[in-house]
């Protein structure tokens, strides 16, 4: 009961914060509001049980987005502008709050958040022994780490990571192409 | 033959492992890109053609990464429809060095950006994992966004934002579908996806309903990647303004790669099964793909960029992949895959031969291409033969692939799909025999061509005429009015463009990439032959 | 209605999140704010699988060295919002070396304006 | 230390003596914690990735403090670039040497079981030295990069080409 | 009867912390312009905090965690003050000028500065 | 004045968009139109083989600031004009004296009051232009503004000198040491090798960062005791004014009195000053807005707060922190006639 | 009993922040300067490192600690970096 009521109160923080940051016509402004959404995001994610996401969203929304946006501002220009909020822009609502509702209509087909009788946890759907469940139990006697996650990340899913360090070194290759520079600082 | 699956990781590693070589070397020394990058693709090659031979002697070759069982870890799996792309990857990522020692971008940055994508592409092919393909979709696309961008004009940094942003929302669509599959089965594993499908059919309900809304996301997040219309608005501009060298392996394999991709998904995981049972699912797939040549083919024909003119061919033809997809029969299904294959083959040649004719003869519209067979026989000859395959005559790549999709869609009953190959064949004709009837019986006019001073191949060509509209006469007869006949050199040879610039190497691409082309289509029923057990397995599991 | 609501208040969150994101792409001339809104879109992604690997009155995938663990979330989508966080910034990142390069060629940052100052040339 | 009176001149912009000696003293502890969470991931929350995030953010709270191009100058190019390729390296070695040990790509057991070392400490090599040394690498990249912004070669090599030989632009390259 | 006294002791560090932070929102919310707001944002909130968190570390008792509780309290109380004075720093080297009435302010009166675009 | 006339000389340099942006900004809202002025002055090659292409990369820039203009000025209510023209295809243009003189007739020719100059302007030639083209536009009587495109900032050396080095490493190895056990566990193996490694790398990349003073071995030691004793005295500090200020905020009346005083503290720059700013940022009620080495600027929120400040108290207890006993007998701010309340447009 | 009593108290507590941060989230909104949105943030900034904490101790998962202190260690930078942004124009960094 009171957990729902800290996660409904988180929920509508986020969905202002989101609003916000697509209406606030000054640059600057929508990063700076951008970066309480990402505060709300991670405190969601934690409370969803999440801490390894949180503590990326803090690292990476925290420090590494906001700067970058910040340092875009700062290299390009931002327009003064007079009023606080972008004329909302009607048919471009229409047709989102269209494709909102359409994917509402899939709500009743998704399991509740939390419950365990869901597919992933091996009931109601196909397969009994899902990885999900094989990773709980199976996590320290395989692995000697204790932390499921970093056990999956760096061990079952390797590859997921390598993956994901060869998109950042990409990233790192792609803006030095971009801005045409051949030294890293 | 027992550890030919070892060469799977090693096909993904070794490119980006050779990536820091550039850079590492660049502390040092300048310009050793080229040779590590070539050095990398040859030995992969070789690598990737004797794995080939196992699969096509003893059939599917898999990796099960970290030695974890398949249901926990992530696998590579090499079946005979993802070693051939594979192959395809490695075979025009090698050939296209050929063009880019002399012609293309330089700078170590530039080729392990090169590497990048090359080892993003073979992983996008070998992987067996629905979320470890969202990684490698994600590699591909930075080193694409990446290469498009390496280009010096403006417009190059502009058509890659605009590729950047609405290829983050395909690949971002795809993702919410990986969740749903997730959240309807618990598990990611592309084979074990595919074993429990048909119970997840039986079995209907709720997970049958999160199943289909995972196709929903996927196929729209495909449909953006691959550029089927209205949603292809990204590709002309990248493929236009990417530098000269990158737009052959840009237009040959990126878009290649993510139609193997949705091939591999709607195939191996959902099933034709699932395609048939579920209501409407093949006509959308297949209206989308049909709506998509008929578009794309009648963009082409009006357009005066040349480069522009072929991304928009390559639209039409990626639809026609699709719609293949959507006949859902097996004929169909190595129709697309050959297809796929074919059109890769073509595009690689035309674009390079639309970045030599850039260079040697500054032409870059329609109108600039008059005369070109009198000034430079070959590469004319090559571009004629390519655009003769494109059309689809008998015997070449696009014939081949025509046909076999035609005849799965009379399989499938779906007479429409066969129409809109008869009449995008009719359109492609339309703008090949333009192009061909400027290069061959047009006499070259003294144009002085915008580009006044042999623009270097890597001049993204912005100042060539960028709008769907017909003003490209109007503009060449101005500026021939303009600046008269002073370029006017000699009688019948036309002193623009630099052909010195045009090593060997890039001549060399565009003629063996119409030769391929021509050869494929002699080879189609070899190809049948070796597609058939994979359509055999998907159709009758 | 209310009750679907309540239990998926998670799902409900992320559709709408995910059409403030498109609205941004679609109707922000900004191209910054472009891009937050890619960025927006992605969040509501990973909350999505946060969400799916949510148990109620579990606890976080961390198991002890001794004794059977009891319900935990799912550490598998936790992995997989890691890797495409990662992916996320990456992109960002790209897409802004980008924005300052459109914007040292161009001089502006609106969509409109850029289409203007590209017709003209 | 202290500074001439001509110091308030508005014309130049100063660094705070606050904020310039709360990041002196922040500075090593989140260095120290960044590190500390690289090291970390295994029984704890975090990782090598928010631990290499937090180490490359470091340096990014200098630049602010200090200015860029001081700190441009203390971080060296070569550094970078050693941080990254190595990362890659180290990455991709460890799943080769797997492999030459006789096992699967990243197959720890492999390497437990030839030389009888824990499956743990496979992943701390490629959680530690693959991950953590790529993303620090990456976000002082990415930073120093965007920050340098890009200087356009205007009008290819035809005309003046002495023009962006002076004054003191803003994104020149170094 | 020390679990009771601990327990109080928390309620009552939670008690202040909440009612410091909420004097800190109200603050935000209703003082007239940048540099006063920046006051309650500073002082009454890392007040707030700083309970909560002591509240946290008491809670965590002889948990070794409980030393991270510790930890923050330092940091929030080196940082959020140094952030403070970025900020009105910043505020008046963009020119904004403070409100420096020495009559009483009631009602929230409308900015000078509409925005610092215009005040150059 | 109904309307404003500004002339901008443009020429293709980084700043031009910055130049653009300023030349639109300083207008003044009250004149009803702006006629913009965008001109372009090529330089006397006209003759040579490129000069066709200088007067289409002209109109192509003119083209390109004309739509920076009008994004720019989309936001003001007053009706824009927009001019464009190059300049000096007739004439002859050799150096700052035929430029000025040319903008001058061009001024005159159009009625225009003010003329917007980019820092880096540089038709052509390839030497600075700014500086003669300034004392030509002077002398010819026209008046310029140059726009502020990039501030010059003074930086901190990064790195201190190398002075004392064992000392500083010695002591950063400790802290960063001290701070990786306090995380971990300090009774497991791995903890303790690893936090001497990771110690060892922070104390080598940072300790010349962190300490930019020379330390004491003697003095360092007692100052951190003494800095225990101190905190425990802010905090009794801290909440006794916070519970000042809140009554104040909670009251409906709201009965504050902001002010600005300055504040010549008599404490050393680096850490003394750090303490004593955060201090005073600290306790609320007063709040450092700016710390140029030993001038203190501090808002005070209400009076009995800025009493406070003036006696001293806190500026007391960090020179005790740092001094030493006798280092807090001194005479308050106020009797040293080190304070001032000035008014907020004085920052 | 009194563990489960104050898990419940620091979870409302927790709520009660969270609510705390819509009132301050107005004045993020309402501006007017692009500072008052910063120093809102900023606070709202600690009081995620403060719902943090107070989480790890309500749902018994002391790690969330970690989380709270990368916010306590990054909040600030956010605070810097835009004070210096807001400043001029980038010659300033």
């Amino acid at each position: 009961m009171i957990e729902t009521a800290v996660a409904y109160t988180l929920a509508i923080f986020i969905l202002l914060a989101a609003v916000a940051t697509a209406l606030f016509r000054d640059v600057l402004s929508a990063i700076v509001v951008f970066g309480a959404y990402s505060l709300g995001m991670a405190i969601l994610y934690t409370f969803l049980l999440a801490p390894d996401v949180a503590m990326t969203e803090a690292a990476i929304g925290a420090g590494v987005t906001t700067i970058l946006l910040l340092l875009t501002i700062a290299r390009t220009t931002r327009p003064s502008t007079d009023r606080l909020f972008e004329r909302i822009n009607v048919p471009a609502v229409i047709v989102v709050g269209a494709f909102v509702l359409v994917l509402g209509t899939l709500l009743p087909d998704m399991y509740a958040v939390g419950t365990e009788s869901a597919p992933i946890w091996g009931e109601q759907g196909v397969l009994t022994e899902t990885p999900s469940l094989y990773y709980i139990e199976n996590t320290f006697s395989d692995t000697g780490a204790q932390n499921a996650v970093s056990a999956v990340l760096a061990s079952y899913r390797g590859f997921d990571t390598f993956g994901e360090a060869v998109v950042v070194f990409a990233a790192a290759i792609a803006v030095l192409l971009v801005l045409k520079r051949e030294v890293f600082t | 033959m027992s550890n030919a699956d070892l060469i799977l990781p090693l096909l993904v590693a070794v490119p980006i492992l050779m990536a820091t070589a550039p850079i590492a070397l660049g502390l040092r020394f300048d310009r050793t890109g080229w040779s590590v990058t070539a050095l990398t693709t040859t030995g992969l090659l070789a690598a990737t053609a004797y794995l080939a031979s196992a699969v096509y002697s003893e059939g599917m070759v898999t990796h099960e990464l970290g030695g974890w069982p398949r249901e926990f870890g992530i696998q590579l799996v090499a079946d005979e429809f993802s070693t051939l792309i594979a192959l395809l990857v490695i075979a025009t990522a090698t050939a296209v060095l050929a063009y880019m020692r002399v012609g293309g971008p330089r700078g170590n940055t530039f080729y392990a950006g090169y590497l990048l994508l090359t080892g993003g592409l073979l992983g996008l092919s070998l992987t067996g994992d629905v979320f470890n393909m969202f990684v490698f979709l994600e590699i591909v696309g930075l080193a694409t966004y990446a290469l498009i961008a390496s280009g010096d004009g403006p417009e190059s940094a502009v058509s890659a934002l605009k590729y950047l942003i609405l290829g983050t929302v395909g690949a971002s669509l795809y993702l919410i579908g990986v969740g749903f599959i997730f959240m309807a089965t618990g598990t990611l594993n592309m084979q074990v996806l595919s074993e429990i499908m048909p119970e997840v059919l039986a079995q209907g309900g709720q997970n049958l309903v999160l199943m289909q809304a995972a196709f929903a996301f996927i196929f729209v997040g495909f449909a953006l990647k691959v550029a089927q219309w209205p949603l292809h608005t990204w590709q002309p501009d990248a493929y236009q303004h990417a530098p000269d060298g990158v737009t052959p392996v840009i237009a040959a394999l990126v878009s290649t790669a993510y139609a193997y991709a949705l091939g591999r998904l709607m195939y191996t995981v959902f099933g034709p099964e699932f395609l048939t049972s579920t209501p409407y699912l093949t006509e959308i797939v297949v209206t989308v793909g049909c709506l998509s040549v008929l578009a794309g083919s009648t963009l082409a024909v009006i357009q005066t960029d040349v480069k522009r003119m072929f991304a928009y061919s390559s639209v039409a033809q990626f639809g026609l992949v699709v719609a293949a997809f959507g006949l859902v029969t097996e004929t169909a299904l190595i129709g697309a895959i050959i297809h796929l294959i074919g059109h890769a083959v073509m595009k690689a040649g035309l674009f390079a031969a639309a970045g030599v004719i850039a260079v040697s003869y500054g032409a870059r519209t329609v109108n600039e291409y008059a005369g070109l067979a009198d000034n430079r026989p070959f590469v004319a000859g090559g571009t004629a033969l390519l655009l003769i395959a494109l059309i689809g005559i008998p015997p070449s790549a696009g014939f081949i692939g025509k046909w076999y999709i035609a005849v799965g869609s009379v399989q499938a009953e779906m007479w429409p799909v066969a129409v809109v190959i008869l009449l995008s064949t009719m359109l492609t004709l339309a703008y090949s025999a333009r192009l061909l009837e400027k290069m061959y019986f047009t006499p070259a006019t003294p144009v002085e061509s915008p580009h006044p001073s042999a623009p270097v191949a890597t001049d993204g060509g912005h100042e060539g005429e960028d709008g769907d509209d017909a003003h490209g006469s109007e503009h060449s007869d101005e500026s021939a009015g303009d600046v008269g006949a002073s370029a006017f050199t000699d009688a019948g040879r036309i002193g623009r463009g630099n052909p010195e610039a045009v090593s060997l190497g890039m001549l060399t691409l565009v003629i063996v990439a119409a030769i391929v082309a021509v050869l494929l289509g002699f080879a189609g029923g070899e190809l049948y032959d070796l597609l058939d057990p994979f359509a055999t397995e998907v159709f009758n599991e | 209605m209310i009750e679907l609501l309540a239990s998926r208040y998670a799902y409900a969150l992320m559709f709408v999140l995910m059409g403030v994101g498109m609205y941004m792409m679609i109707a922000n001339q900004n191209l910054v704010k472009k891009l937050i809104g890619v960025n927006l879109f992605q969040t509501a992604i990973f909350l999505f699988f946060v969400a799916v690997a949510y148990v109620e009155g579990g606890s976080a995938p961390i198991v002890p060295t001794e004794g059977a663990p009891g319900a935990m979330a799912s550490p598998l989508p936790h992995v997989i919002v890691l890797t495409a966080i990662v992916v996320g910034i990456a992109l960002t990142a790209v897409g802004l070396a980008l924005i300052v390069r459109i914007h040292s060629e161009y001089g502006t940052l609106r969509e409109d304006t850029l289409r203007e100052v590209r017709a003209d040339e | 230390m202290s500074q001439p009176d001509s110091y308030t001149n508005s014309d130049t912009y100063s660094e705070s003596q606050v904020i310039l000696t709360s990041v002196r003293i922040i500075a090593p502890f989140t260095l120290t914690y960044g590190m500390f969470l690289s090291l970390h991931g295994a029984d704890t929350p975090g990782g090598s990735f928010q631990g290499g995030a937090i180490i490359g953010v470091t340096v990014l709270m200098l630049a602010f403090a200090f200015g860029i191009d001081p700190t441009r100058k203390w971080v060296k190019s070569s550094f970078i670039a050693g941080l990254i390729t190595g990362g890659v390296t180290i990455f991709i070695a460890t799943g080769l040497f797997t492999m030459a040990l006789g096992g699967n790509f990243l197959e720890y057991d492999a390497i437990a079981d030839t030389f009888g070392i824990a499956h743990y400490w496979g992943m701390e090599a490629i959680e530690v030295g693959g991950v953590a040394l790529i993303v620090a690498g990456a976000v002082m990249t990415l930073f120093f990069a965007t920050a340098a912004g890009f200087t356009p070669e205007r009008h290819g090599n035809d005309t003046d080409s002495a023009r962006s030989g002076s004054g003191p632009e803003v994104g020149r390259d170094d | 009867m020390i679990e009771q006294l601990r327990f109080w002791a928390i309620v009552v560090l939670l008690g202040f912390g909440l009612f410091f932070t909420f004097v800190s929102a109200v603050g935000v919310i209703r003082l007239p312009d940048i540099y006063s707001r920046a006051h309650t944002a500073s002082q009454t909130d890392t007040l707030g905090a700083g309970l909560a968190l002591a509240a946290v570390a008491l809670a965590l008792g002889r948990d070794s965690m409980a030393i991270y509780a510790v930890l923050l309290l330092f940091f929030v109380f080196i940082t959020n003050p140094t952030a403070a004075h970025a900020i009105a720093r910043s505020a008046a080297e963009s020119g904004i000028v403070p409100l420096t009435d020495d009559t009483e302010v009631d009602v929230e009166p409308d900015p000078s500065t509409p925005d610092e675009g215009d005040s150059q | 004045m109904a309307a404003e006339r500004v002339l901008v000389p443009l020429s293709d340099t980084v700043t031009v968009r910055q130049t653009v942006g300023y030349a639109v900004q300083s207008c003044p809202g009250e004149a009803e139109t702006l006629e913009f002025h965008l001109v372009v002055a090529l330089p006397h090659d006209m003759e040579m083989p490129e000069g066709q292409s200088l007067t289409e990369d002209a109109e192509q820039l003119l083209s390109k600031a004309e739509s920076w203009v009008r994004e720019d000025a989309s936001s003001t209510a007053t009706t824009i004009d927009i001019e464009t023209a190059v300049l000096g295809e007739e004439e002859y243009l050799f150096g700052p004296r035929d430029y000025a003189r040319t903008f001058d007739t061009y001024a005159a020719a159009h009625d225009i009051d003010r003329l917007v100059l980019d820092p880096e302007y540089q038709p052509g030639t390839t030497a600075q232009m700014l500086q003669p083209l300034e004392r030509e536009l002077e002398s010819v009587g026209l008046a310029y503004d140059e726009a502020p495109v990039d501030r010059p900032a003074r930086h901190e050396r990064l790195v201190s000198d190398g002075a004392e080095r064992f000392d500083k490493m010695f002591a950063m190895f400790w802290i960063s040491y001290g701070f990786y056990l306090v995380l971990g566990d300090p009774t497991y193996w791995f903890d303790l090798v690893t936090g001497a490694a990771v110690a060892g790398i922070v104390s080598v990349s940072l300790a010349h960062v962190t300490f930019s003073f020379p330390l004491d071995r003697l003095g360092s030691p007692i100052r951190t005791l003494r800095f225990g004793l101190y905190v425990p005295y802010l905090i009794v500090e801290i909440v006794k004014a916070n519970l000042a200020i809140s009554v104040v905020i909670l009251r409906p009346s709201m009965p504050i009195a902001p002010t600005m005083t300055r504040v010549n503290a008599r404490v050393r720059s680096g850490l003394p000053l750090l303490a004593l700013a955060n201090s005073i940022t600290l306790t609320p009620g007063t709040l450092t807005v700016r710390a140029d080495d030993q001038r203190l600027l501090i808002h005070t929120l209400i009076p009995s707060a800025r009493e406070d400040l003036f006696e001293g108290s806190l500026e007391r207890a960090v020179r005790f922190v740092f001094h030493g006993r006798k280092g807090t007998r001194i005479p308050t701010p106020e009797e040293r006639g080190d304070t001032e309340i000035i008014g907020g447009d004085e920052l | 009993m009194t563990a489960d009593l104050l898990n419940d108290i620091f979870l409302v507590t927790a709520a009660l922040f969270v609510v705390l941060a819509i009132m301050m989230f107005y004045r993020a909104v309402a501006g007017p300067t692009t500072q008052d949105r910063l120093l809102a943030v900023n606070v709202l900034g600690t009081n995620t490192v403060v719902i943090l904490a107070l989480l790890a101790a309500g749902l018994g998962e002391p790690w969330f600690l970690d989380i709270a202190l990368i916010y306590a260690l990054l909040n600030f930078l956010m605070a810097i970096a835009i004070s210096k942004f807001t400043v001029e124009r980038g010659g300033v960094l």
